[in-house]
């Protein structure tokens, strides 16, 4: 197996110096997610307003590829709308599940291309995906949130 | 003959085990299917290259190995769920025979859960069912204060369900039924009360352990909320069973074996679960049996399901004809060929089953004698055993011809004739 | 090197998967053994025999292929029962896997019997507990009101006996724990434990997976009434463990599945169950599975278990070693091989265990990285997750050195050199 | 396989016209035993007085060799002492396990010679034992009661 394959430097960079790390305030859903095969484990903040994702905040625990993939799912998704973020999930995620043969789109994933290789490493997607899927599992609820708080001010 | 199946000669040298012979030089007619099917040979050749080549364990492992091991092992679920047709792959519970598939449904609801079975609450089941579909409700209507009730049976073998509304009330719980019966034949209107108990609201436990290896199964369609088969009976290997569940059913059940990758997260005080299918199966699952068991229903699937039917239909009206010329010979379930199974339950008037059977097998005929763990159905129709000849894919009409040969010999060693 | 086996390259042979090569050409180095063990051809080739000459049902069948099956399959069981050296043939039960077996001991524990465990009751495990010997335990004590309690860990990865009399006392009815951790390679003071445990009146309940491939047991002197393992860790298949238990405690323990050959008598309103070891082993058993494990226990005592254990101890040693000399690498456990099993658990500074695992893979060499179903024995050394390298009766000094080699590689990789 | 060797014309004899079938007064004590493989049911009874099996009698409901095994049985041991009729069922248990290489001792087993055949086929072996095992079981009952009987007298 190619190991450069999987370990491209934007992936060890990221590992190395990870983006927007750590848990900050505000938040409207903070959740916890774990691989349940290896032990990986993130907890993951989103603050969402005006249907923007204002921040994504995360402790996590992991392998460099998990690590590295919250890092650049921050970039991606800090400052999008929502709606286009939960888009940017789905191109991530496949080319994820893509087992090597989807060709990954840099405008939309930038940095993300980088885990192009990981998808035909099939242990390691699930790495890639940790901290994606906590992503979504807290926006899902944070804007589920934000729309009972509108319809609460509307009544 | 109408209905069999095409090039059976060329299927019958798929499966090695038939071209053995027995003590005395006679070829085997195997006549015991219903028991347990032989195996085609790319069944045991796909598992011996699993063994040889890609063994490891799943889900844990980041090796290469480990990933070649957990694809096909994946894979072998995947093949499951669209040989039975089911939504989602994650409804596939592997186990390891349909025994534990029920009981695993049986025991988790005497636990605290939304589908708890207690005291006032009623399960329902049939006359006709196999021990394995009997003992479990047994054991959690005694354990949890819950009433076990049945379905009788008509002097023709099929369900009585004249009874019907007096049986599936407000209390019922759990209705669990078998598909199709392994001493009668019989095929049961599932659906139909399928229907009926969830217009109570009672989930609908179907024993698919003898249709899954005849008919075309569609869970959806079937009305079951969970089904359970067992590897050995599609031409798979021993050591595995499938239990089926609508995701929403499945997600309300509590865990049943706890430990291996069954959890989300451990500690010493309390762990949390995962998510289904995985959160059914404990510990290292039998990985080289579900490979086997994909090969199996691939080979199946590649026959096509319609075929096996119409050959297991064709083959058993040709042995019902054949078994009526025999003198004092009654066949225990339906008469009609169209509207049963391939397993085939008799008597022979003089001649215990026994006897009957071990004269059989002097002729190299394998079939099976006793109560076919349905004790209760014999008792039922007041035989306290039977024998019984249950054909499958690769049986010829020739071996049915041996068969009546053998009982007519059974007959004149026992002086009968 | 001293206590190796003798003819290793003969006996590597024997196990076709050894060679194997993997991507970038590298032959296998498999150092996952305490995941699953690889098997010899005799173990395949005894399974294949079976599936094309022998296969039928067992017990019920009375033909000749049954009866050949039933042989066989009941040959396993005396295989199995003096490569355990256990009394009776007849306490030695088949189940899917060792956490079966230890669900099968804390499931039937809940229902009514002499050792029923209820409110004001404690069960006492460890902290060095695989998955599979904590969450039965969770869920038997959070569903009868039980309390659940566990020795913890020394430093150096030992059990924390110095409260014992604190911890078993008269209120404590079970005690079940590990022989060997699979993580911490610990070898625990089994018959120690029991002893006091027996004191108390409390069954001792012993997870042998990791010390039956490793150590030759005699489940007496091990002071266990009951005792798990797996057949897959033993150079056998998957889908087979083992429950041995004393024949008066197995006697006591109500039923766990019901249904097949586990009955005496049956009836729609009751049924009565049949005696050990039939009354655990509900419907079609593992049957080539048990062929399988009794040809592998086989195997394992031809090669003899103190051999084996020699052997295992040697490549550990020789493994310490090497360990030792890569810069940021810590083990987890003891450091003295002659006190502890063949698993060698690590933490590489610097280095994910995914990352390490990822690296060595790339050169062929299969290791495990992850919690290895023991979080809280990981808990309790502060890490989320270890690497784990695990030797087993094939394994050279030169994959030891490959492994070496592969960490100083993944140092280098990850620029720590 | 030979049925012939199976099937011993004393067999049959036996199968067609038992002896001492039928369930009979007095009895110490009764039990009912079945072969839970194919559903054979024997209730059988033992009358001990004095040492020595008086009576057995017994309802079975099974195959040729399990019918006629009771037949033989009862023969057998009826009118012998406990310890005698007990190492006649040692001596037949012993025939019955010995996969066909034990030589019949015609001297013990009379009739019971003719199951030699049936240790050739295990399937049936049970079928054989079947009564003989109801007989020693009730009679270990009679002969404990017998003894409590005596103690109780006694005490
Ligand atoms: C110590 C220990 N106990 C229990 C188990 C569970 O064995 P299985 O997964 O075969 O049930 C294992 C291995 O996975 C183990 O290492
Ligand atoms: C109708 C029916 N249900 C359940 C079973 C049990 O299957 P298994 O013994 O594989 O658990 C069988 C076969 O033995 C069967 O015929």
């Amino acid at each position: 197996m190619d190991l450069d394959a999987l370990y491209q430097e934007i992936i060890l960079d990221h590992y190395k110096n990870p983006h927007h790390a750590g848990l900050r305030d505000p938040f409207e859903a903070e959740v916890h997610h774990v691989n349940p095969t290896c032990g990986d484990e993130v907890t993951l903040r989103v603050h969402v307003s005006d249907g923007v994702v204002q921040d994504v905040s995360y402790d996590a625990l992991g392998c460099s590829i998990s690590q590295a993939s919250a890092s650049v799912m921050t970039d991606l998704v800090i400052g999008k709308p929502v709606a286009e973020a939960m888009g940017i999930h789905e191109t991530f995620l496949a080319l994820m599940q893509g087992r090597g043969q989807v060709e990954p789109d840099e405008e939309v994933l930038e940095d993300g291309i980088a885990f192009a290789g990981v998808a035909r490493f099939p242990a390691r997607v699930k790495c890639a995906l940790l901290s994606w899927m906590a992503w979504k599992d807290a926006t899902a609820q944070a804007v589920g949130d934000d729309i009972t708080t509108k319809e609460t001010s509307n009544g | 003959m109408d209905g069999l199946l095409p090039d059976l000669e060329l299927i019958r040298k798929d499966f090695p085990i038939l071209q053995r012979t027995l003590a005395g030089g006679h070829p085997l007619v195997y006549l015991d299917s219903a028991n347990t099917s032989q195996k085609p040979q790319v069944v045991i050749d796909t598992m011996v290259d699993h063994l040889e080549r890609h063994n490891a364990n799943v889900a844990r492992a980041m090796h290469q190995l480990g990933a070649e091991s957990s694809e096909a092992f994946e894979a072998a679920r995947d093949k499951v769920a669209s040989f039975i047709k089911a939504p989602s792959r994650d409804e596939v519970v592997f186990t390891k025979n349909a025994s534990e598939a029920l009981n695993l449904v049986a025991n988790t609801l005497a636990w605290k859960g939304p589908l708890q079975v207690g005291e006032g609450d009623e399960v329902v089941i049939t006359e006709m069912e196999h021990h394995s579909n009997i003992v479990p409700w047994q054991l959690l209507t005694e354990r949890t204060g819950a009433t076990l009730r049945w379905f009788g049976l008509t002097d023709d073998g099929h369900l009585d369900t004249s009874n019907i509304d007096d049986m599936i009330t407000e209390r019922t719980k759990v209705v669990s039924l078998t598909w199709v019966s392994n001493m009668l034949g019989t095929v049961n209107p599932v659906a139909e009360i399928a229907r009926r108990a969830h217009e109570v609201g009672a989930i609908v436990v179907v024993d698919a352990s003898q249709a899954a290896p005849q008919l075309p199964v569609d869970v959806v369609a079937s009305g079951a909320d969970l089904l359970a088969f067992t590897g050995h009976k599609v031409v798979g290997p021993t050591g595995i069973g499938v239990l089926w569940g609508k995701r929403e059913v499945l997600d309300q059940l509590p865990p049943f074996l706890g430990g291996g990758e069954m959890i989300e997260t451990v500690t010493m005080a309390r762990s949390t679960y995962a998510g289904i299918p995985h959160k059914f199966e404990a510990g290292t699952p039998p990985i080289v049996e579900a490979v086997g068991l994909g090969a199996a229903v691939d080979y199946l699937s590649h026959l096509g399901m319609e075929n096996v039917h119409a050959h297991e239909q064709a083959i058993t009206a040709y042995a019902l004809e054949g078994l009526a010329t025999v003198p004092g010979l009654t066949v225990l379930g339906p008469l009609d060929a169209t509207q049963r199974g391939g397993a085939v339950a008799f008597e022979l008037e003089g001649v215990h089953p026994h006897d009957v059977a071990q004269v059989l097998d002097s002729r190299g005929i394998a079939v099976r004698a006793g109560h076919h763990c349905a004790k209760p159905a014999h008792a039922r129709f007041g035989v306290q055993s039977s024998t019984r000849a249950s054909s499958y894919l690769y049986t010829t009409p020739a071996e049915i011809d041996a068969l009546v040969e053998g009982l007519e010999y059974a007959r004149s060693y026992f002086k009968l004739a």
